[in-house]
């Protein structure tokens, strides 16, 4: 399928060439899927949330890159973040300033871009160090988030701080999260209609999931909703109306768990969250369940693995889905929504379009949460398949993780198909960017023993890499025809993020360091440049102050994929970091740690 | 050098023979004198001997460890010991009359006896059958000394994995027991190569295969059976060794390993090894009711028959030991029937002992009284063998004390008892003298009665619900008196044996002198002095019969010609034993023991490294160097034209 | 195994016969005695304590057993090659590597994460522990260790296995309703 | 020669043995196939002693028959007249012995496959998990609806008339699950999952003990198997899925505080208290159950205190440590646990 550009007809490419314009808001022509506009305004040049707009598109509308002149970008300007561990944070960029948040200890920096990068000022949160220790995969932090004046930010121990954007002043502070339970914040948080959505982490941990929203102005709590438990805990009201018969029933959040067992049940929202402003109703994806060990929490664990519908003023939810239910392999379903609205079986279809962990390529209606299509879009040998008419995922009966006895050959492994790592979608090629994974793994469980703030884990994984030996994957998705138009594939696991632009491109990173732009229509490698440390990082563009567009990444290898380098753990334990360490055993000779920001731009 | 003719050479014949005759095979075959030569000696009458006294001194090692146990489980909630050492004790125990005592003194009788039997003046490979005596040596010590250290192994003489694996198994106390293993092997193995060797190429001329003793059917059939069932120890326990060594994970379940591969490898050895211990006794009883009932043994085809019958049904059967395993219910029913089949020709055996009473005139002689202890016992270990080939009697009756009293009755009764009348039997030939007539109908009572009253009431307590193994149990579960009451008997038991050993202590010391053939008996053993000279008999016999002392009263005939200045040996087909080569016969040496000790050296060093297997082939190979190094210009010897 | 070099193993194996001799009878002693073992203080470099546990395998194993079950696994990797909590299987001490750093570390916690567990489990098994911990990295004499433990092997994955995507009917279309 | 005969009675009397009533007793009928099973150790004995009977007799007859007629000469086997008829006596023996051997493997076989046709289909039954663990039994009691689900240890309530299938699991070495009185046993074998239908018919007091050897404290490895009516074994349930009771005065929630923030809950679980460790039996119902420690000591206030004070005395090796409570604490958590009804 590489390179396998689907144009239809010459016509079809003039009429697209007309119609493309640099800096506009194009309209795909490719597939007919398009952003929603109220989720997705029209582009202003900055970058004042990770994941660009509340649509989660990471489009940028900038084309002054593009696939002919992008081979001569060349390095603008670098900043060392003096920190060495995981650098998973996109930059924001507002109005002539950009801001950095770095892992642990969680410094917000905030560069004066008029003055090429020029330090202003460094907030120094000063978190509590005992939060390192119960961070499942390595102390990353996703980003912050902009908002009226005040960048957002949670810090590992689980306070949610507002500080001014001008001078780094703190505004107010709210501890969310309480690291003696095991939780610990890494998510950006998302601002919408007054309201700082964050969640905690620490589903290793048997933490109780929950999605809380502070008031913006003031960080006073506003809702907090659970992921398990009884429905007054998980907002569960009248306004509930999941499309699937499995999610109906009163406190499913604690019968489909043995007793006592939804308290430390997991169901962590530590990732991405959707927010469609014209029905004010945000998407948030629940993580795995507590513990690893399936067979420890018989039944079909609700409300993990899943994704919620919810009102945003009173956090009631609207919907439910549950992707992977009664989790076997740590799939938590945090992956990022992106909406769309797209012709599915002939008609529009206002959509949630969600790269599971579990490999499927789900398009869930945004309105109903009805699955409308669930394709596999990575190698799947744990699942047949999504029985649409139950909503069901249909697990492979011999995959399933045994008590005691390894299970070998579980495709896709823990970290999913694809993981936090989010994609972009460019409406001009009607194409989502996926990068992803491509690793399976031995898995056994064994009892966990559950200890407030330590892990609550209960199995035995090692990981490695998948049919066809490569672990990443860059995937360019057409949502429409269910189908892949192009793949890359990567040696080692595609843990950064990816941006598109209307310059055609797709942006992204590798954990070797290289920094790659390709073709957004056929995958062709455009341009690449060897960084100092692996990407893990989200790419970003912004127009400059001096009007000319660039392209900004953080480089820091670290996470989960590669705590191998920076925690310098023990290659000769397979199951170091979760399991894997044993995919990664050759990283440490291809990157060092580091943490430096890169931003480039074409020669003046 | 001239080339001698043939005719130069010494041989016996007419030309030599009496006094003369004797003194130069007494020079050619006779050990180097003092403690070098009982380093050396490579005579399988001293070998024999050696096993058997050591074999015995391990018997009496395991019958503490068995009086220890009974005391500490005289009483419910006893606290005479803790788990640790009881656990360590029976599992000594098992181990000790197992691989120490039962196997070993079994293949040591063979050892002596064959050779005698079946007139050869050696057995072949005596150098290999010195080495496994001291590798035998070296494992019982091993074992022992690891005892006394607080190393002595605590998971059973069975050893199941996880349990004796790495991460349960803690310390180097498996180790020493899967070791321990491997050396009785080695020795094992060695002896039954020799013995098959032997009895199929060493017999006297006119010895058909028809006209062996069925002692000697027997070892041969043993022999076999070691060589087919114990590899599949030794590679089990080379696996565990392996696994809790340098980590592979042949048991691991977690890495697909499988717990059960132990079970199935160590019981298709085990199973095998039970019958290696009982067939051997019942070699002993044809030959003691034959003597004694002054008739060759009735049917004797339908005997040898059922021992090679037994000695086939012996691979069949290992998985009873695993019904509560779970395996698939409908293929144990194949082994519950080849279990039962086993019945059929220790039926057709028991029936032609107590034929052969009948028809002839039985004399009540100290072995015969075993031989009858030995058939009521057996039959009653028999009776509950039965029951336990039975699926649902088994899920019950598996490692309950029902199955340590059937297995007590089969072996004690089936194997110890017959073993004690060859002892008695065979006494005059292993010594000269006669063994004590009072004092061995006494130890034989007591023993007989200590027996039925330690191992009866474990009948019961089994069926009570009385598992195996507990070193201790709960009161009011009924099983108190019972239990003091088997405590109480095994030290008449004790009491008993120790009045046997004592009577062959005075005997061997004091008692009459037996002359060649006390017993009148009809075997080629008893056509020589007793105790047997180095080289057993002055000329080869020839033999017309399976009875030939019977049936040649007044003079056996005797072929001559082997040279008297050189050990040599007469080899005949394997079919008719018509006499086929002439065979050098090997010189004592030292090289043996020396092999011997850089193996023992090498197993226990592996214990705690793997590279001892590396490091330790040096010296081992050097040994075996120098042991097959040839002799120097050997001896010239003409073809016969 | 790896970590074992080939020299010192030779040492061993020589002197093995000679080990069992000397130090076999502590080493394999089931220990189950409840008091934790009496403490003396001194100021000299070690508690005379280390080495009673370091070379018992039965405090070892039990420490192993409790390095699964208080979770130390779950960050440092069954093996001690890290996670959220830095590899034990290195030769690399934050706060010390002799064991009564360790066991202090076990007790009272670090900083950096590490928790405390005092009070969560006793003294005794805080040492266990730390005999357990000082193996992951071969420091307590080779006869002590146990060969590997019951679980995930490093050996290399099992890729010959045909891998081939399940599938299933039921994915590839809409519910006939939806299909208007 | 009737002397030697007197060890066959034993073997007699274990027939008489069947019908004891012991609580842990191989040849009870409180279980559906139990009947079968003593029915077959029946026809098994009978058969049996009918041989050796036969055996006895033959050999008493040849012992006695030409006993005091000595001489040395050889006898002479075809002369004497009795070569034929032993033969002929062989060949009727071997197939007497085979068609016995053949009767009893076939009743074996038959008893076999009716108790197993005879069982109902899993799915209709009581599902119960048991996870062996060195030395004690992990009983979980799963229902359609997990959140109903019953986590007890070293115990087993069984409903009357009720087949319950119990999948048995081992998390360490292998294990024998054996309740004699209900079936027979089968083993529990890491890495392996096996299982077991149990019908029980009489309702009583049971006792069921490891037996396959696991290890130090293997002797100390037992469960009380209580079998009552339908009505009664629901109240159990439905009283042992409900979370512990609240500590009720000063003393027990002194014990409560020490049991929920200390060493106790770092290994044990109380469902409805913050104490949440799963590697050790479930308390939640502590005081309910007959024993303590897999039946190691029976449950009263005494054998509570001194099992805490030195759980090393009773069973050494086992995996609970000595915590050298105070003597306060240890009468709060004596007091607390002894509340766990």
């Amino acid at each position: 399928m590489r390179h396998a550009l689907v144009i239809r007809s010459k016509v079809a490419l003039l009429a697209f060439l007309l119609l493309a314009c640099p800096g506009s808001q194009a309209v795909g022509q490719g597939n007919g899927a398009r952003a929603p506009a109220a989720a997705s305004p029209p582009d202003d040049g900055q970058w004042t949330m990770a994941a660009k707009d509340y649509a989660s598109t990471r489009f940028s509308a900038l084309g002054e890159i593009n696939r002919a002149n992008v081979s001569r970008l060349k390095l603008a300007f670098s900043f060392d973040t003096q920190n060495r561990r995981g650098h998973e944070a996109a930059p924001l960029v507002v109005g002539s300033m950009m801001y950095i948040i770095t892992p642990y200890p969680n410094h917000v920096w905030a560069l004066d871009l008029a003055r090429g990068g020029r330090l202003v000022w460094v907030f120094r949160p000063r978190p509590k160090p005992a939060s390192q220790g119960v961070a499942c995969c390595d102390v990353v932090n996703r980003g912050g988030t902009y908002s009226n004046g005040n960048i957002y930010f949670a810090t590992l121990d689980g306070d949610v701080f507002a500080i001014r954007a001008s001078n780094g002043h703190q505004v107010w502070r709210t501890s969310v999260a309480d690291i003696n339970k095991g939780e610990t914040v890494t998510m950006a948080p998302l601002v919408a209609e007054g309201k700082v959505l964050v969640g905690n982490s620490g589903g290793e941990f048997g933490v109780r999931g929950w999605l809380t929203a502070l008031d913006a102005a003031s960080g006073k709590l506003a809702w907090r909703a659970y992921s398990t438990g009884p429905d007054a805990d998980v907002l569960i009201g009248p306004q509930f109306k999941p499309f699937y018969a499995m999610d109906r029933g009163k406190d499913l959040g604690v019968k489909s768990w043995p007793p006592e067992a939804w308290k430390t049940g997991g169901g962590t929202t530590w990732g991405w969250i959707s927010y469609d402003p014209a029905t004010r109703t945000l998407f948030q994806g629940t993580g795995n369940a507590g513990p690893w060990n399936p067979h420890q929490r018989p039944g079909d664990n609700k409300w993990t693995s899943g994704v919620f519908a919810r009102d945003i003023a009173t956090g009631q939810a609207r919907w439910f889905y549950q992707s992977s239910p009664h989790d076997h392999f740590d799939h938590d379903d945090i992956n990022e929504s992106i909406l769309l609205d797209m012709p599915v079986g002939g008609r529009m279809r206002q959509v949630l379009v969600r790269p599971g962990r579990n490999g499927y390529m789900y398009v869930i209606d945004r309105g109903t949460g009805q699955v409308l299509s669930a394709d596999p879009y990575g190698f799947i040998n744990s699942a047949k398949g999504v029985d649409l008419k139950t909503g069901r995922l249909i697990p492979v009966e011999e995959k399933v993780p045994q008590e005691g006895r390894v299970t070998r050959n579980i495709c896709p492994a823990a970290p999913g198909a694809k993981d936090w790592n989010p994609s972009a979608f460019s409406p001009r090629t009607g194409l989502l960017y996926v990068p992803h994974l491509n690793l399976c793994m031995d898995m056994g469980v064994i009892e966990a023993n559950y200890i407030a703030g330590t892990p609550y884990l209960g199995a035995e994984v090692k990981m490695y890499a998948g049919p066809g030996g490569h672990r990443g994957v860059l995937t360019a998705w057409d949502p429409v025809r269910r189908k892949a138009a192009w793949e890359i594939r990567e040696d080692l696991p595609l843990w950064s993020g990816a941006l598109a632009t209307a310059g055609d491109l797709v942006f992204y990173g590798t954990m070797d360091g290289r920094f790659k732009a390709v073709d957004g229509r056929t995958g062709k490698l455009l341009w690449q440049e060897q960084l100092e440390s692996g990407i893990i990082g989200q790419p970003i563009t912004y127009r400059g102050p001096d009007g000319r567009q660039y392209v900004a990444i953080l480089s820091g290898v670290g996470g989960w994929a590669g705590a191998i380098v920076s925690g310098q753990l023990d290659p000769g334990d397979p199951t170091s970091a979760l399991g894997f360490v044993n995919a990664m055993r050759d990283l440490p000779g291809k990157t060092k740690a580091g943490g430096r920001l890169y931003v480039f731009a074409l020669p003046q | 050098m001239t080339v001698l003719s043939g005719k130069d050479l010494p041989r016996d014949g007419e030309m030599l023979q009496g006094v003369a005759l004797h003194a130069r095979l007494e020079a050619t075959w006779r050990r180097e004198p003092g403690f070098w030569g009982w380093l050396t000696t490579v005579d399988h009458k001293d070998v024999a001997r050696r096993y058997i006294v050591t074999a015995l001194i391990f018997l009496a090692l395991g019958g503490v460890l068995a009086l220890a146990m009974r005391l500490q489980l005289a009483k419910p909630e006893n606290a005479l010991m803790g788990p640790d050492r009881y656990n360590q004790i029976f599992t000594m125990h098992g181990t000790t009359m197992m691989f120490l005592f039962a196997v070993p003194v079994m293949e040591a009788m063979s050892v002596f006896l064959v050779p005698l039997m079946i007139g050869t003046r050696a057995i072949s490979f005596p150098r290999l059958n010195a080495f496994s005596y001291w590798v035998y040596l070296s494992g019982g010590l091993l074992l022992w000394v690891a005892f006394v250290l607080n190393v002595g192994p605590d998971v059973g003489w069975f050893a199941y994995p996880p349990l004796a694996g790495p991460e349960y198994g803690t310390g180097k106390r498996a180790d020493v027991w899967a070791q321990m293993v491997t050396f009785t092997e080695v020795a094992a193995l060695c002896i039954s190569v020799e013995i098959v060797a032997t009895i199929l190429k060493q017999r006297a001329p006119g010895m058909t295969l028809a006209r062996m003793p069925v002692f000697v059917w027997v070892s041969l059939v043993v022999s076999l059976m070691v060589i087919f069932s114990m590899p599949a120890v030794t590679l089990a326990s080379g696996f565990l060794l392996s696994d809790r060594l340098v980590g592979t994970h042949f048991f691991n379940p977690f890495e697909h390993g499988d717990a059960l591969l132990w079970q199935h490898l160590f019981w298709f050895f085990g199973h095998p090894e039970v019958y290696i211990i009982f067939l051997p006794g019942a070699g002993f009883v044809s030959e003691i009711v034959a003597t004694f009932s002054r008739r060759p043994v009735f049917a004797y085809p339908a005997v040898v028959l059922a021992v090679v019958a037994i000695g086939l049904l012996a691979f069949g059967l290992w998985v009873h030991h695993m019904f509560a395993t779970g395996l698939p219910r409908l293929g144990y029913s194949f082994f519950t029937a080849a279990s039962m089949a086993v019945a059929i020709p220790s039926g057709i055996q028991i029936f032609c002992w107590i034929a052969t009473m009948w028809s002839g005139r039985p004399r009540f002689e100290v072995p015969m009284l075993w031989v009858v202890g030995f058939i009521v016992t057996f039959v009653l270990g028999g009776i509950t063998g039965v029951m336990l080939a039975s699926v649902p009697l088994d899920l019950q009756l598996h490692d309950t004390y029902f199955v340590v009293a059937h297995f007590h009755y089969v072996l004690i009764g089936g194997a110890v008892f017959p073993l004690l009348g060859a002892f008695a039997y065979w006494f005059p030939k292993f010594t000269g003298r006669m063994m004590g007539d009072g004092l061995g109908r006494l130890s034989f009572w007591i023993t007989f009665v200590g027996f039925h009253l330690t191992f009866a009431p474990m009948h019961w307590t089994g069926v009570m619900g009385m598992p195996r193994r507990v070193y201790t149990y709960p009161v009011g579960m009924g099983w108190d008196q019972l239990n003091l009451l088997s405590t109480a008997g095994a030290f008449v038991l004790a009491t008993g044996v120790l009045l046997f050993l004592v009577n062959a202590a005075v005997s061997i010391a004091r008692g009459r002198v037996s002359g060649p053939n006390p017993w009148d008996a009809a075997g080629l053993e008893w056509a020589t002095s007793s105790p047997p000279p180095p080289y057993n008999f002055a000329h080869i016999p020839v033999v017309s019969s399976a009875s030939p002392l019977w049936d040649n009263r007044h003079h056996l005939p005797v072929m001559t010609g082997l040279r008297v200045d050189d050990r040599e040996l007469l080899l005949t087909t394997v079919m008719e034993a018509k006499p086929d080569l002439r065979e050098p016969s090997p010189e004592p040496t030292i090289w043996p023991l020396v092999a011997a000790a850089a193996t023992g050296g090498t197993f226990v060093a592996s214990i705690f490294t793997p590279w001892a297997v590396v490091i330790g082939a040096v010296p081992v190979a050097a040994a075996l160097t120098f042991w097959f190094w040839p002799k120097v210009a050997p001896t010239p010897e003409p073809v016969a034209e | 195994m790896s970590s074992r070099s080939p020299n010192k193993l030779a040492r061993i194996g020589l002197a093995g016969a000679a080990l069992l001799a000397l130090g076999a009878c502590d080493r394999e002693e089931r220990d189950t005695s409840r008091q934790p073992k009496p403490e003396t203080i001194s100021l000299a470099s070690s508690d005379p304590r280390a080495k009673e546990y370091e070379n018992s395998s039965f405090h070892i194993s039990q420490g192993q057993r409790y390095y699964s079950w208080m979770n130390c696994s779950g960050c440092h990797a069954l093996a001690g090659g890290g996670g959220m909590g830095p590899p034990l299987s290195d030769d690399e001490w934050r706060y010390g590597g002799r064991m009564e750093d360790i066991v202090q570390t076990i007790l009272k916690g670090r900083p950096n994460g590490m928790p405390a567990f005092e009070g969560r489990i006793t003294e005794q098994q805080a040492w266990q522990l730390a005999a357990f911990v000082r193996s992951l990295s071969a420091q307590p004499r080779q006869d002590v260790l146990p060969g590997r433990s019951d679980d995930i092997s490093n050996a290399e994955p099992q890729t010959l296995e045909e891998r081939r995507p399940q599938q299933s009917e039921s994915n590839t279309t809409l519910p006939s309703a939806e299909k208007d | 020669m009737r002397r030697r005969l007197l060890p066959l009675l034993p073997l007699l009397l274990v027939g008489s043995a069947c019908s004891v009533d012991g609580i842990q007793s191989v040849g009870g009928r409180d279980g559906q196939g139990g009947a079968a099973i003593a029915d077959l150790f029946g026809i098994f004995l009978v058969a049996t002693l009918l041989f050796a009977a036969v055996v006895a007799a033959f050999l008493g007859a040849a012992a006695l028959r030409r006993r005091g007629r000595r001489a040395d000469g050889i006898e002479d086997p075809e002369g004497s007249g009795t070569e034929r008829p032993l033969k002929t006596g062989l060949i009727v023996w071997i197939a007497a012995v085979a068609i016995g051997l053949f009767g009893l493997t076939l009743a074996s076989h038959l008893t076999d496959r009716s108790m197993a046709r005879a069982l109902p289909d899993p799915a209709s039954a009581l599902r119960i998990e048991i996870v062996a663990n060195q030395w004690w039994w992990d009983v979980r009691y799963h229902f359609r609806d997990p959140s109903r689900d019953v986590r007890t240890a070293n115990e087993l309530h069984l409903p009357a008339g009720v087949p319950a299938h119990v999948t048995l699991k081992s998390n360490d070495v292998i294990h024998s699950f054996w309740v004699p009185n209900l079936a027979g046993k089968q083993d529990l074998i890491p890495g392996r999952i096996t299982d077991l239908m149990l019908i029980p018919r009489k309702t009583g007091v049971y006792r069921g003990q490891c037996a396959e050897f696991c290890g130090m404290q293997h002797a100390h490895m037992a469960l009380d198997v209580t079998v009552e009516p339908r009505e009664a074994f629901e109240r159990w349930r439905a009283h042992n899925a409900a979370p512990a009771v609240p500590p009720t005065n000063a003393l027990t929630r002194a014990g409560y505080d020490y049991f929920t923030t200390r060493e106790c809950s770092t290994c044990h679980a109380i469902a409805g208290t913050p104490a949440s460790g799963q590697v050790a039996p479930d308390l939640t119902h502590f005081a309910s159950r007959r024993s303590i420690a897999a039946g190691t000591l029976p449950m009263s206030r005494g054998h509570i205190y001194a099992w805490i004070a030195d759980p090393q005395g009773p069973k050494p090796g086992n995996a609970m440590p000595y915590i050298g409570l105070e003597a306060d604490e240890l009468h709060a958590v004596a007091a607390y646990l002894e509340s766990l009804k």
